[in-house]
């Protein structure tokens, strides 16, 4: 048949991908950092599911967690500060067939990145969003983020930080078409690989914001989290993630939320039940703008030629 | 009321047919009277019949200014003539205004000038308002004072003639009687406003084409001069568009399928014709949040095999800077386009300048080689798209395209263009990569090297815009970072080498040589032709290439006894001695060259008129001829 | 454990004393076990004693990179002298190093020589992991093979006869070694440890001091080595800092109240430094969302009298180019310090470069005209904030510093300043305003004009990044637009008279005039000083002002048959010809004198040494002498 | 005494400013264009508190509302399109005296300036903010904005706004330290003037959506709510906007509405009890980044001098 071959094809042959087909280079995070527990609950859902590594993309900014793709041996882009976002948009809008992963940080996504935050919130393209929340600036060595908890000190704020913290779930909640919003922990693996999963699965962009431990600058952060871990409220439904029965033995405060009940999910997002862990909200009906973007794919050159044709005679003199 | 009307044309016996190989013709009104489509169409039909034509747009500062005041006038200029036109000329010789105020913006601008001949709406005579009626007859006695030969039209009551409803017909009616003015073919007329129209229904059309001859029958009846500008019909098919159009136009040709951006003047019109259109060949305009978002939506889609472009002006450029190195950095494809307004900051919006050529070539920190052209005319604006996606494929870095706000709103007819299919980018290459090919195999002669895309087995790596080896990985080494640099900038070497010098206009020797670029191409070279007219060795050359340099320049140089560039950016008068500001094309050309290169250069918003530039060359010959209309400190800007 | 330890050095009975005029010794250890403050406070007493000192530091990639580990090695070298010292040399003459692995990253960069004196931590011989054991033998002999004078000392097993807990000791043992061998005065040493630790408790200090004795002890028992720098006590008053510290202080002491920044390597600790200190003058740091809010932010102070500084590096430059343009259109003083780092894009964060030159003059779109200056020490990163916020103000316009990652972190004293109230910005005057004064009323000679203030009455108006007449008032036309870009380049060209001629460093008029600026200078002084030892009449000129340039350069040029650039950034080779690229101040320089300046540069990410300057410029001598051990290609990077 | 003159004094003269001490240039917008009636309650709020106009500023980005300082006689930014919030922040935080009020589009805003919007809710300086609201591009003719309502035919987008806008209410609602929320209407001069009245008192950032009327390229948008008043929803409360009887006669759908509880005005936000108009919510305990920007503004020369003395002292040989 004339015309251009497609974009792309499926998969045909067999292939059986082990864990090592998705390690790459050692990380060179700090021991006792949580980006070291993410990366491997990122790569056991990539063999798992069996995820072509060619059909993978990480997208990231600029920071510690930003590393992260330089450890997946998938395609990887280790982009701007605050900038994956725009970029992982722009990857997905014309490669459907593609997996495309977000790593952002605190400082990445909710300082200098906020505004493509709150648009891709909005656009809502099929991306897994991981929010690494440390709350403070790990690469450049302890400066406050805009989650750094009110007092902390910090580089730029010996005296303690003077505002308070934005929290990432009740910002997104506010955005209109947010279509997937979940927290979870890097210090439980079961949870937090469901998170990913799930947030994989979804269609739409799923952001997950992942509390980080950062023992380097932040190192009591989550101790109280962790001592009583009745401080998280546990998010359990049908139609959320998973909780495994070790979760459940482990954190006392199960609750029940339905995601599809986004004021109660933003009234748990904002810790007055507990650390939400869990699903908070999910619209699945929230329009999808890789829906749009992919238009037109299908395109011959024969159909590309006529068109230039037709829109040349609309100049003829 | 059509009796009351007073044309003070009385109806001449024989027309005074005058034969001109060109006329600058203008037609004004508030905005939203239609004064641009019968300038466009008066454009088209004369382009259709053979004549060479350019139109630029008058537009208002604002959106809706207050009716009847200067700064509302919004119309069309269009030179027409027997050759090619590559600018917009000086003063008009017609102009036709719907009120006595609209032509006071022109006046403002140097747009008239004593002989001009000004059809005017007389209905203001009988308003009922009596402040009306006396600005009119002052502007009316004013004019006459001026010495343009006014001719008093009662544009409004002959449409009540023909339609209900002047407002929504006097341009076609305007758009008559010009046609008969320059003895144009009606049917072409009929034929453009079907094209336009005929979607509207027939009525529509032919209530138009009413209005359309009785304007032709009242000039042929009132008018007492006839402007014959004699056509040469072209034996090949042709368009005529302006610059944003052709650059969307090529933008498709180019099989580009993403156009990210956000909304700036006067660059956003190529994105409204794409959101129009550009479903037809399959691409999307990708509108986002701000200019930064906007480029690096056009680098993951590059990134992802799909070669982006991006399109802003000046104050979005400066946004884009850090992305724009990233790419460079990353050796990441992507085409951006710049449509120059007047700066710095937000400046002129909608005005010219050739003000961001130093920021294009040194905008990013950092040693960021990257690839600068510039378009001269409407055909090239069309092209060079498609020049410009593969080189940045060829070269995998980023190109700027530089256009600015003159060729953005400027139509000029060229010849069609056929589509073609080694135009269009190819298709996503998903077959595995080769194996143990590095992601940045760097030739280390030409510094290319083949990319991975997302999808091929086997090629799987990171980009980063962080010093990285042949693997993309993170790399501090001192000479892994030589490398890249070296590599980068090889790449640049290596196209530079690929270019041919570029052709004088003109004699390849003489006593000044005019070097120029962009949208001022047109008016040096009408300017050379006069300079030469009056017997000087003037010669003129264009750059299309920024960055690299086409090659060859100092040899070209050797054969002039000066050298000097024309340029609409800032630069200081000669006297300002060592610390002289020059104009930025200049200051590359001598650091350079090391050739000692003048320059002229000014900065009133608007395109140069041939005229000015040939003040500036007389001024700079041995015998410093003074032009004595022309005072080059305050230039007179005709449009 | 004590007796198990062998020292190879066996005690000598008389030391080996050497007069040297300058040593370079470097500390290394893995990050966190303190050699960084142990090179520092032997930096301070050596200065103290009236040595000429220039301490940098050594920074692992990682922030807690493997133990253990070339990559992990983490400290600083301290170069003493005489004289004063302006840089950092080349090879080590005394290495001290924790473990066996960290001296390969020094190695891999050449900071060792056959000959260097290394001072190796003995413990790892007894480890009980066999592969540690392994390890350090296999370095051990490593080391012997190449030439280094190893002395094993048992570091851990000496500090546990003083305290339980060596990790948290052993850097002031090593200290005390050091100021043996250097015969350096305790009492300074005690002085320094009260001024640190004081405020910890007297336990602290005592528990440091005898760590002190007892490494000063061990080393004038076992090293067979005295090395004696002769001290000249200076009689001024003297302090000691790094380059962004100092940069911290010029922003106290020029009265600036407002930091405003977004973190980014390595301009953040001048940010750090105000954070906890700033407060004592009265200032406030803020830290933005990004480096564009940080520039509106600080851009928003100084509208309302408050003259403020950004802070960034070349990213961040990059976002801020838009606000810029817009500060220099609407003339609002803004001080911008840059402290470069390696480009492009993301680049080299911790690595030094001269790459941001042409960003910093030409990296906004249009014409805009701004003051740029780079400070060549430590002392004059104080000294050139205070003059950058009276030059902001009287111009009225921003003006960029150009410091670097070398300037940053590098130690050197010089004399103290003392505070004066004339370096204070003046309080915001809020007495009405002259009547009838407009808020651009511009000197048409000079360009400068008054602005208003908030709060001043009757000076209201609006500022304006569009183009705007001398009311303020947005207008578009082309006099007016003209009129402002002359009055705001006028006023760079008032800087630029009231400038003087540089001051050529040697002859005014030889060979090679070597020209360079920022960073590089010390290094550049110190080749030059050595190849006119060799008998060549080489000079070296620095510019502190690269936007104006310095005034009357072609004359001073004029005097030497070659004149050449030494910077670190991308420059290609002579042999490129035409197309060739030249490095930044070479090109900037070319185009404003036309003199064929030629350069020398490369961008290794660490300063370069005087050797390797040294050798480029010989091999532009007439006769071409090499330095055979240079590889010019290839630098060898000392730091 | 010693020291330096202070850097602003209390005014002290009486002066009686009318309304024409407040007007400058004739506005250039369109025939009833909605800022008309913005920049109309504004001059007769300041000329009504007798602001002294040398210590009113007015920051404004760019758009057609923001050429908004150009018309009033006072001191004015017309800044950068997305940044007047950093600006106007920089204005206040070392001149407290100033009066300091933002204009801004919902391009200005919600698209180029959304990071500074979240960030400066937060900073919660006292800025009032006017954000117009006219779900378009004005200035640059007719591109959508992120708050064009889902299907509008824009230039960028012919065939309609293809995923929903956001609310900018929502979104404000969802930053942690917001302080003064509320959304009035250019249409209603009594409400608006009102509004911006109270927006002035409040100490911190006050947030005023306006629902601006753009009849030029926006001609139908506010149509049905101008002819069915009951879909605004009015909210009273004693802590709120004052609502004048004109304005209940106007409009039936009055609803009580503590601006204390946020949740209740994160649900009338949504608009699902009709368009909200009023203060919807207000936290006068949020901590204020202006007091901590102002510390240290009343050092004395002799004070600064023995500062920088004690600095160097720390770094003397
Ligand atoms: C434009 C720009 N600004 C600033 C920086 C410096 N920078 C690098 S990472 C970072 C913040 C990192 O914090 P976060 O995003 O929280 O990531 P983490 O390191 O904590 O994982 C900053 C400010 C940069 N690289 N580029
Ligand atoms: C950096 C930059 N990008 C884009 C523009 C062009 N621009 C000017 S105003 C505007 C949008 C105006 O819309 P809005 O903020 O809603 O204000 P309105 O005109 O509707 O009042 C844009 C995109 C610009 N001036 N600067
Ligand atoms: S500094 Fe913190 S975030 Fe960064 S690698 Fe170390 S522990 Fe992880
Ligand atoms: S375009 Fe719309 S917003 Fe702009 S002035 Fe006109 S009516 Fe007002
Ligand atoms: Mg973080
Ligand atoms: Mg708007």
């Amino acid at each position: 048949m004339y015309g251009l071959k497609q974009d792309w094809e499926a998969e045909e042959e067999a292939r059986c991908l082990v864990l090592e087909d998705f390690e790459s280079l050692t990380p060179r995070w700090c021991p006792g950092c949580g980006d070291h527990a993410v990366l491997g609950s990122l790569q056991r859902l990539a063999r798992d599911l069996q995820l072509p590594p060619e059909k993978v993309v990480i997208v990231s900014g600029i920071g510690c967690s930003s590393r992260f793709p330089h450890y997946m041996k998938t395609y990887g882009f280790h982009g701007l500060h605050g900038r994956p976002l725009p970029i992982a948009s722009g990857v997905l809008s014309r490669r459907p067939d593609l997996h495309v992963f977000v790593v952002t940080g605190d400082g990445d996504c909710c300082a200098i990145g906020t505004a493509h935050w709150i648009h891709a919130i909005r656009h809502n393209m099929n991306l897994t969003v991981l929010l690494f929340d440390n709350n403070i600036y790990g690469l450049t060595m302890m400066q406050s983020s805009p989650t750094t908890p009110l007092g902390n000190v910090s580089n730029t704020h010996p005296g303690g930080v003077p505002i308070g913290p934005i929290n990432p779930l009740e910002v997104t909640l506010g955005i209109g078409n947010a279509s997937f919003v979940a927290q979870t922990l890097d210090w439980n693996p079961l949870h937090l690989y469901a998170t990913i999963k799930s947030a994989h699965e979804h269609q739409g962009l799923a952001f997950v914001r992942i509390l980080q431990r950062c023992p380097h600058f932040m190192r009591d952060r989550w101790n109280d989290l962790q001592q009583d871990t009745a401080g998280v409220a546990v998010l359990e439904h049908a139609d959320g993630i998973p909780v495994d029965d070790a979760v459940r033995r482990l954190f006392p405060n199960i609750r029940q939320h339905d995601p599809a009940d986004l004021g109660g999910g933003r009234h748990l997002a904002t810790g007055e039940e507990g650390i939400p862990m869990g699903l908070l909200y999910r619209n699945p009906e929230s329009p999808r703008y890789n829906e749009i973007t992919a238009r037109g794919l299908g395109k011959t050159v024969a159909d590309k030629l006529a068109g230039l044709e037709a829109e040349l005679d609309r100049f003829a003199l | 009321m059509g009796e009351a009307s007073q044309s003070t044309a009385a109806k001449p016996a024989q027309p005074d047919v005058q034969d001109v190989a060109e006329h600058i013709v203008e037609i004004i009104s508030d905005s939203g009277e239609g004064a641009q489509t019968a300038g466009q169409l008066f454009g088209t039909v004369s382009a259709r019949m053979g004549n060479g034509v350019w139109t630029v747009e008058i537009i208002p500062a604002e959106i809706e200014p207050p009716y009847r005041s200067r700064a509302g006038a919004s119309g069309n200029r269009i030179r027409i003539a027997t050759d090619a036109v590559s600018n917009m000329g000086e003063a008009a010789d017609v102009v036709v205004a719907f009120n006595e105020q609209v032509p006071y913006s022109r006046i403002d601008v140097g747009g008239l000038r004593p002989g001009t001949i000004l059809f005017l709406e007389s209905m203001w005579a009988q308003s009922p308002d009596e402040l009306i009626r006396k600005a009119y007859a002052e502007a009316l006695a004013d004019f006459r004072h001026r010495g343009y030969e006014v001719v008093e039209v009662p544009m409004n009551d002959e449409c009540l003639k023909v339609v209900e409803d002047p407002k929504r017909g006097k341009n076609i009616w305007i758009l008559g009687l010009l046609c008969a003015l320059y003895e144009r073919d009606a049917a072409i007329v009929q034929m453009l406003i079907e094209r336009k129209l005929g979607r509207k229904g027939k009525a529509i059309v032919e209530s138009n084409m009413a209005l359309f001859n009785a304007g032709y029958k009242w000039a042929e009846q009132n008018a007492p001069w006839r402007f014959r500008v004699a056509v040469k019909p072209s034996d090949v098919d042709r368009v005529v568009m302006n610059g944003n159009e052709a650059l969307a136009l090529g933008i498709m040709a180019a099989g580009i399928e993403v156009c990210s951006m956000y909304p700036i003047t006067p660059a956003t019109s190529v994105s409204h014709y794409l959101a129009a259109r550009f479903a037809k060949v399959g691409g999307i305009v990708h509108q986002a949040e701000d200019e930064i978002a906007a480029i690096g939506f056009a680098i993951g889609a590059s990134y992802a095999g799909k070669t982006a472009v991006t399109v802003t002006s000046g104050p979005g450029l400066a946004l884009k800077s850090e992305f724009i190195g990233f790419a460079t950095m990353a050796e990441i494809p992507l085409v951006i386009i710049d449509v120059q307004r007047g700066g710095p900051s937000t400046g002129l919006p909608t005005r010219v300048e050739q003000g961001d050529l130093l920021a294009a070539l040194f905008g990013q920190p950092g040693d960021t080689p990257n690839i600068v052209m510039a378009p001269t005319t409407i055909e090239e604006c069309f092209h060079f798209v498609i020049t410009a996606r593969k080189l940045a494929e060829t070269f995998r870095m980023p190109v700027i395209l530089l256009s600015d706000a003159s060729l953005a709103t400027a139509q000029q007819p060229f010849p069609r263009p056929s589509a073609r299919e080694e135009w269009l980018a190819p298709p996503v290459d998903t077959s595995p990569w080769q194996q143990d090919v590095a992601p940045y195999a760097w030739d280390p002669e030409t510094g290319l090297s083949q990319r991975p895309i997302p999808g091929q087995r086997g090629g799987e790596y990171v980009v980063t815009g962080l010093a990285h080896d042949e693997e993309s990985h993170v790399a501090y080494e001192s000479k892994v970072n030589q490398q890249g640099l070296k590599m980068r900038r090889r790449k640049l070497a290596t196209l530079a080498r690929s270019l041919k010098p570029p052709t004088v206009y003109g004699d390849t020797e003489g006593e000044i040589l005019v070097v120029g670029w962009g949208s001022t191409r047109g008016a040096i070279e009408e300017a050379v032709d006069r300079v030469r007219g009056h017997g000087h060795k003037v010669s003129s050359l264009t750059l299309h290439f920024l960055s690299p340099l086409e090659p060859g320049l100092k040899e070209i140089f050797r054969h002039f006894n000066k050298v000097m560039t024309i340029e609409i950016c800032y630069s200081d008068p000669p006297e300002a001695g060592e610390g002289r500001t020059y104009a930025q094309l200049a200051f590359l050309l001598r650091a350079q060259t090391l050739v000692d290169v003048d320059c002229w250069s000014c900065v009133p918003g608007v395109p140069l008129p041939p005229r000015v530039i040939e003040a500036a060359i007389r001024e700079r010959l041995p015998d410093h001829e003074q032009i004595p209309e022309v005072d080059l400190e305050n230039v007179p800007c005709t449009v």
